[in-house]
């Protein structure tokens, strides 16, 4: 077995694991640096793509800013493991029962997809690299870089607006 | 004037001017409203009276008029008018006026969109007598329906959002069967059009022919109304305001009567065949059913309700008897009927107003308040139980004759409803008109002039077509000879 | 000839519309002289025509073109031939005197009543005109609604009298079920014969065999249209009822004319008939079934006018069995007669009913001979017309069909004298009560008993002139040779009938037999009515065992009350408020109520709760991968 | 590496964040679970991207095929930010107006 493989399947047991654990704790705290830690997991995934740019972009975006803003908020709020009422047995089990279905039926539909033996390029190669995708992104996607900036003034309008306080 | 260079045909004039009068009717005051639509309404029926008088064959580029309209689909804006169309024109065009004048004297709340919606539904009607494609039929026959909805619901009585309803759901299902049934002829027509002729020339196995008349059917049926799908008209008629009922009753049923004979008979011949006694047979219960249920009616507008659904009873059975003397006898009885019932109403109409009910056993005596009313009603009266030189007993005379070339028993059952319809006729004209006055109608004041004159104008109209009705015939007989060779020459 | 021939009906529809439209504001004497002279008009242009068919021809007048659809056509089309010009004759000169009288007896109506009145009885005669001079079956039926309409106008003329209205009515209903018959007829012959017309369907009918089942049909259902036109089994109880209008139209319609109109269709289909003898069978029995059933409700009648009426049931029921028996110059000679001295037995009751003040119970009456010298002598003579006593007209026409009858079937003719025996017994038990006697009402009546004014009086005096003097119109071979003159004279209109069914006349001596021992009879009971009821007290004693039977009329009234208007009203209000309202409109109001109700059994699904629509897209989205995916 | 290994992972994943979704109650965590979602979604573009680079290279040595797909993980990532934004602060009001997060209490959409 390559050190790929290795590395994919650590990373790749990493990320479930993780994942797992964000849906069970019930520290809503835990379930943030949880999360945190499948994101290392995923932008592990993206450096074994060649994705390095992506693989930053998600740690500092998502692991960085995003998660800290989660944990901000949860810790603006006080919550605590208490806190949450617990949800219907039921309708938990029908929620766990559901997701699973959705698992067997995805992975059962896509196992026998033509695709599936296709490999994925390892290791090297370069389009993951800031320079490609500064010269893609500038160039023919930069309008819809532009209205992007406008979608964030607007977030941040919105979320001003709403967490305004009072009246 | 040369016909063929014209600028606009008489079958557009019919539809736009209701609707253009209608329009500028919401835009106006309120109590301009009503002399608005009256003229509207006049202008209109001098066009119909002209598109009657230019109908030679000199004149029909007057008479027809076709514009792209989706092309994509097949369909096209196609008027075209014929005996049959001007005559229901005609009477479409002569309603109005007299339900306007009749009711001259009742005041609406927000009359303009009152007299707007009543010209809407007079274009509708326009446009379903006229048009040769099924989808503009489809089109004009719920923009007919819409505005009733609205006027019950708005300046209806008491219950009239219950009625409304049951109205509203009842003609709204029979509309979807037909849109479905439209659908359905489309694509088995021989290119994919919508035009009446290519629905005529649809090829459909018996099996599919059979499917697809009761798609029209329901709709048709609902809309006469046949036994058993008539419970919304009397409760509709009952809560509509007297003007809506005059124009529901006296025209919108011949509607359903007018379609079975222009868009069922002759597109769907076999299965007309393969149906017709079981059909016949529901209109016979129906027309004694609905007698007997008028005998014990205590409401005015229910009486003549349920008389009214007898008398449709016996156009469906003849109808579906389907031959010459039958279907002749339609023809000029929907003119009839329309004037009859209308005349009724008027009557009704002004009971209610002066004396403030409809209740049969409240009222009596009224013959010597009002005698020229009292005459006036029992030539009405007489001429909806078919007396002879009145205009009912020519189409009922026919009707009946066609229905025993087909069977003599279904005739002689029908029958009876001629002995029922006396009964209560004259029952409700007893305990109205005639014994002692009471509390109750001594209130009654005096017969306005324009309620005497429009009355005198229908009564007129009895005796002009129950004498001579040659007109109605030489009108409606190129018509009736061309269903009965398109739906004659299919079946063999 | 042919505009002669239609003013005759359009001078009453003028008369009709001028004094209904001027009702307010023409004075009495004009509307009197408009509505007479109108009448009057009408009979001198028939006497016109009388004579113009006498010298032996016929008038067909076609006015215009009424219905036509592809191969069927009804002109609007008058016939005038010896039949019809006979009926003119009748119609419009009993009319007049009917008028005439009128103008005496309405005189205390108010001016707008009186007008109507008049417009009313011009309206009848206009569509007893139509009924007679039609030239096929659709004209007649015109007519034959018109003066069913008319009787119910006239019936109800006092119509704030509820139970005179229910009269009207009741006569209405029941003469609209003879028309249903009579309308199917019409429809049968269109159909058959391809044509309503008299000369078309007479000529193809001519050709059938006899009794085919299609003539025998069609005989039936006209027969059911004569039933309720004519009073007979089982249609005749709205004839007494009828009495409740004024009596003048009593006399006008509901004795001399409109009433026989049953006659004149069967008259005037009599190869119809001889072609179908069941049904000639079947209308001989009616009529004498009636004549035996009036008859004897009659004989214990009290109303003056209620008497009058069987008594014209059953003299209707007479003329029945003489069409029924072949004899139909019998039968139209007896109309005729019929209405001459039935008219003036009316005419006279309404003398005496004047006289007393709207009295109708003979019972409280006796001995006026003394105050009505006139109205006493033209009843009387009246009386013996009817009852059959020669030379008097009644005898004649009376015979020819009891003799007919004879050769017929004899039993037909006992029975019949039966009946003739009881007419003779009853008329004079009414003239006896009535006239003879001491006087048994109220003093007050007693003090305002006068003989009536001229125009009450006059057309007594003529009427029973005729009635005396009408029956040499038809004088029996017997006596003398062919010298009944009324035979010969309609004999192109039945000679189609004739021929066919001939038979050997009965021997003299037959005839001279049943002449005799039917005269000795009727006079006997005459005499013995005339000695009982001369006397006769009142002592008030209600009727007891059969008399109390024959006083209700058999309860035939209840009987119909019973089987036929309960039942109905029941099922009714049955479908009314069972039927309609639960059935249909409950399964109308179902379909709406399970709607609703699933409706709001599938709100529960819409909890508000986002994690519920979150766990069903995700079901749902399984589901439609799975379907998708693996349902192929 | 077979593509068929990114896209099971992809998917569990995914259905964990389903199931996340569906089992807590907890605004925040349903929000957390919902990024996951998302980040399982970028994890297969990326791979699918590499696939498509790699079946690429076999035509032209240069190409530069795959990169679009990256650069949509990129937006991605960008309106995640932007939506997370929104989204706390829509979280904040609610804990504001309720004193909690508990999306039962939520249920204003029956009404």
């Amino acid at each position: 077995m390559s050190i790929t493989a290795v590395l994919f399947f650590f990373l790749s047991a990493l990320a479930l694991g993780s994942a797992l654990m964000v849906i069970f704790s019930k520290n809503p705290v835990h379930s943030v640096l949880w999360l945190i830690a499948t994101f290392f997991a995923i932008s592990g995934h993206y450096i074994l793509l060649n994705a390095q740019f992506l693989a930053i972009v998600n740690l500092i975006v998502y692991a960085g800013a995003i998660m800290v803003l989660f944990l901000f908020v949860i810790m603006l709020m006080n919550l605590n493991a208490d806190t949450e009422p617990q949800k219907n047995k039921w309708l938990k089990m029908a929620g766990a029962v559901a997701g699973g279905c959705l698992l067997l039926v995805l992975v059962g539909a896509l196992r026998d997809t033509e695709i599936r033996t296709h490999a994925v390029q390892m290791k090297d190669g370069n389009i993951g690299l800031i320079h490609n995708l500064g010269m893609v992104l500038f160039k023919e996607y930069v309008i819809p870089f532009e209205i992007s900036s406008v979608l964030f003034l607007s977030a941040m309008v919105g979320a001003v607006v709403i967490g305004k306080k009072g009246d | 004037m040369d016909p063929n260079n014209v600028i606009v045909t008489f079958p557009e004039l019919l539809i736009w001017l209701p609707l253009a009068g209608g329009i500028i009717s919401f835009m106006l005051k309120d109590e301009k409203a009503k002399s608005w639509a009256l003229l509207s309404s006049i202008i209109t029926f001098a066009v119909s009276l002209a598109c009657l008088y230019f109908s030679t064959n000199e004149w029909i580029p007057l008479q027809r008029v076709s514009y792209v309209w989706l092309p994509s689909l097949g369909s096209s804006f196609s008027l075209q008018t014929d005996g049959l169309s001007r005559l229901l024109c005609l009477l479409n065009a002569l309603a109005f006026p007299i339900a306007f004048v009749a009711t001259y004297n009742t005041h609406y709340q927000k009359s303009n969109a009152f007299y707007g919606l009543m010209l809407l539904m007079q274009s509708g009607l326009m446009g379903v007598f006229c048009t040769m494609d099924a989808l503009a039929f489809y089109f004009f026959w719920e923009l007919a329906l819409i505005p009733a909805y609205f006027l019950c619901s708005i300046w209806g009585g008491e219950k009239r959002i219950a009625a409304t309803f049951k109205f509203f759901i009842y003609t709204f299902v029979g509309s979807l069967f037909l849109l479905v049934g439209i659908i359905y002829v489309y694509f088995h027509t021989p290119n994919h059009s919508f035009a009446l002729t290519a629905f005529y020339s649809a090829n459909l196995t018996p099996a599919q022919q059979n499917l697809a008349f009761w798609l029209f059917f329901v709709a048709f049926a609902i809309k006469m109304p046949i036994f058993p799908l008539h419970t919304w008209q009397p409760d509709t008629y009952e809560q509509s305001p007297t003007a809506v009922t005059m124009i529901l009753s006296g025209v919108m049923v011949k509607m359903g009567i007018y379609a079975l004979l222009r868009w069922l008979l002759p597109v769907f011949p076999e299965a007309v065949k393969h149906f017709d006694k079981l059909i016949i047979i529901l209109s016979v219960v129906g027309m004694l059913y609905a007698s007997c249920i008028a005998i014990v009616q205590d409401d005015l507008k229910r009486l003549v309700a349920y008389s009214s659904i007898a008398h449709i009873g016996l156009m469906s059975a003849a109808v579906f008897s389907l031959n010459m003397t039958s279907l002749q006898g339609v023809a000029i009885q929907m003119f009839n009927h329309g004037i009859n019932i209308i005349g009724m109403w008027v009557v009704v109409e002004l009971i209610e107003r002066q004396l403030g009910t409809r209740k049969i056993s409240a009222l009596g005596g009224l013959a010597q308040k009002a005698p020229v009313l009292a005459i006036l009603l029992v030539v009405v009266a007489l001429a909806n139980i078919a007396l002879p030189l009145t205009n009912a007993f020519v189409g009922e005379f026919l009707m009946f004759n066609g229905l025993f070339q087909f069977n003599k028993w279904y005739t002689a059952f029908a029958g009876l409803s001629i002995i029922l319809a006396a009964v209560y006729t004259l029952n409700m004209i007893q305990r109205v008109f005639y014994g002692e006055t009471n509390a109750v109608t001594e209130k009654w004041n005096s017969l306005a002039k324009n309620e005497a004159i429009i009355l005198s104008v229908v009564v007129v109209l009895i005796f002009m077509v129950g004498v001579f009705p040659k007109p109605l015939f030489d009108l409606t007989r190129d018509t009736v000879t061309s269903i009965m060779v398109l739906t004659g020459s299919a079946i063999k | 000839m042919n505009n002669l021939v239609y003013l005759v009906p359009l001078l009453p529809l003028a008369g009709f519309l001028i004094n209904g439209l001027g009702r307010n504001f023409l004075s009495k004497p004009l509307v009197s002289l408009i509505g007479c002279g109108v009448i009057l008009g009408s009979f001198v242009i028939s006497l016109v025509l009388f004579f113009d068919v006498k010298s032996g021809h016929n008038t067909l007048a076609n006015a215009f073109e009424f219905i036509r659809v592809g191969k069927l056509s009804i002109p609007f089309a008058f016939q005038i031939d010896p039949l019809s010009s006979l009926f003119l004759l009748i119609i419009t000169g009993v009319g007049f005197l009917i008028h005439v009288y009128s103008t005496a007896y309405m005189k205390e109506e108010a001016e707008p009543h009186f007008a109507r009145y008049f417009s009313y009885l011009n309206l009848f005669v206009f569509s007893m005109l139509l009924l007679v001079m039609g030239a096929n079956y659709v004209i007649m039926f015109i007519g034959w609604e018109g003066v069913g309409l008319c009787s119910y106008l006239l019936i109800g003329y006092w119509f704030r009298n509820t139970e005179y209205n229910n009269a009207a009515k009741k006569a209405f209903v029941m003469n609209r079920i003879g028309d249903l018959g009579f309308l199917l007829a019409i429809f049968w012959m269109i159909q058959y014969f391809g044509s309503a017309d008299f000369a078309q369907v007479f000529s193809k009918a001519g050709i059938m065999p006899s009794n085919d089942k299609v003539l025998v049909g069609i005989t039936l259902l006209l027969f059911v249209g004569a039933t309720g036109k004519s009073a007979q089994i089982p249609l005749y109880t709205w004839l007494p009822d009828a009495m409740a209008g004024p009596t003048p139209v009593s006399a006008l319609i509901h004795a001399a004319t409109m009433v026989t109109a049953g006659i004149y269709m069967i008259a005037r289909s009599n190869l119809l008939y001889t072609l179908a003898p069941t049904s000639q069978g079947v209308v001989a029995i009616v009529g004498l079934t009636t004549a035996i059933l009036a008859a004897t409700i009659a004989l214990k009648q009290n109303d003056i006018k209620k008497v009058l009426a069987y008594s014209t049931v059953s003299q209707l029921g007479y003329m029945f069995l003489g069409l029924g028996v072949g004899a139909y110059t019998g039968a139209v000679f007896h109309v005729m007669t019929h209405a001459f001295f039935k008219a003036l037995l009316f005419l006279g009751a309404g003398s005496v009913i004047h006289a007393m003040h709207h009295e109708q119970d003979i019972r409280k009456m006796g001995g006026l001979s003394k105050w009505l010298p006139i109205t006493h002598i033209t009843f009387l003579l009246g009386c013996l017309a009817i009852a059959g006593i020669p030379p008097f007209s009644g005898f004649f026409s009376k015979d020819e069909i009891l003799n007919a009858a004879f050769e017929k079937n004899p039993v037909l003719y006992y029975v019949g004298l039966g009946g003739a025996l009881m007419t003779a017994y009853y008329m004079f038990r009414l003239y006896a009560m009535t006239f003879r006697g001491k006087f048994r009402g109220t003093h007050e009546q007693e003090h305002h008993l006068h003989e009536s004014p001229a125009p009450i009086t006059m057309p007594l005096i003529v009427l029973a002139f005729l009635a005396v003097v009408g029956g040499f119109l038809g004088i029996p071979e017997i006596f003398a040779k062919d010298a009944h003159w009324l035979e010969h004279f309609l004999s192109p209109v039945f000679a189609a009938s004739t021929e066919r069914a001939k038979h050997e006349p009965m021997p003299h001596s037959t005839e001279w037999t049943l002449l005799a021992v039917s005269v000795v009879l009727i006079l006997a009971s005459v005499v013995w009515a005339w000695n009982k009821f001369s006397r006769y007290e009142d002592k008030g004693i209600e009727e007891t065992g059969f008399g109390k039977i024959l006083a209700n009329k058999w309860y035939v009234d209840e009987l119909y009350d019973a089987i036929v208007n309960k039942p109905l009203r029941a099922i009714s209000v049955f479908l009314n408020n069972v039927v309609e309202k639960s059935a249909i409109d409950g399964i109308v109001n179902g379909f709406g109520r399970v709607v609703n109700y699933g409706s709001r059994q599938l709100r529960l699904l819409q909890s508000g709760q986002v994690g519920s629509y979150i766990l069903l897209m995700v079901i749902a989205s399984v589901v439609f991968f799975i379907i998708q995916l693996f349902m192929k | 590496m077979p593509i068929n290994y990114y896209i099971f992972l992809a998917v569990a994943l995914f259905c964990i964040g389903v199931v996340g979704v569906l089992t807590r109650r907890n605004a925040i965590i349903i929000f957390m679970c919902i990024e996951l979602m998302l980040n399982a979604v970028n994890l297969l573009l990326i791979a699918f991207s590499k696939m498509h680079h790699l079946s690429a290279l076999a035509l032209d040595a240069q190409t530069k095929a795959g990169t679009e797909a990256q650069l949509f993980v990129f937006f991605i990532m960008v309106v995640a930010a932007a939506e997370v934004s929104v989204g706390l602060a829509i979280i904040v009001m609610m804990y504001r107006n309720i004193h909690s997060v508990d999306v039962n209490f939520l249920n204003r959409l029956k009404h």
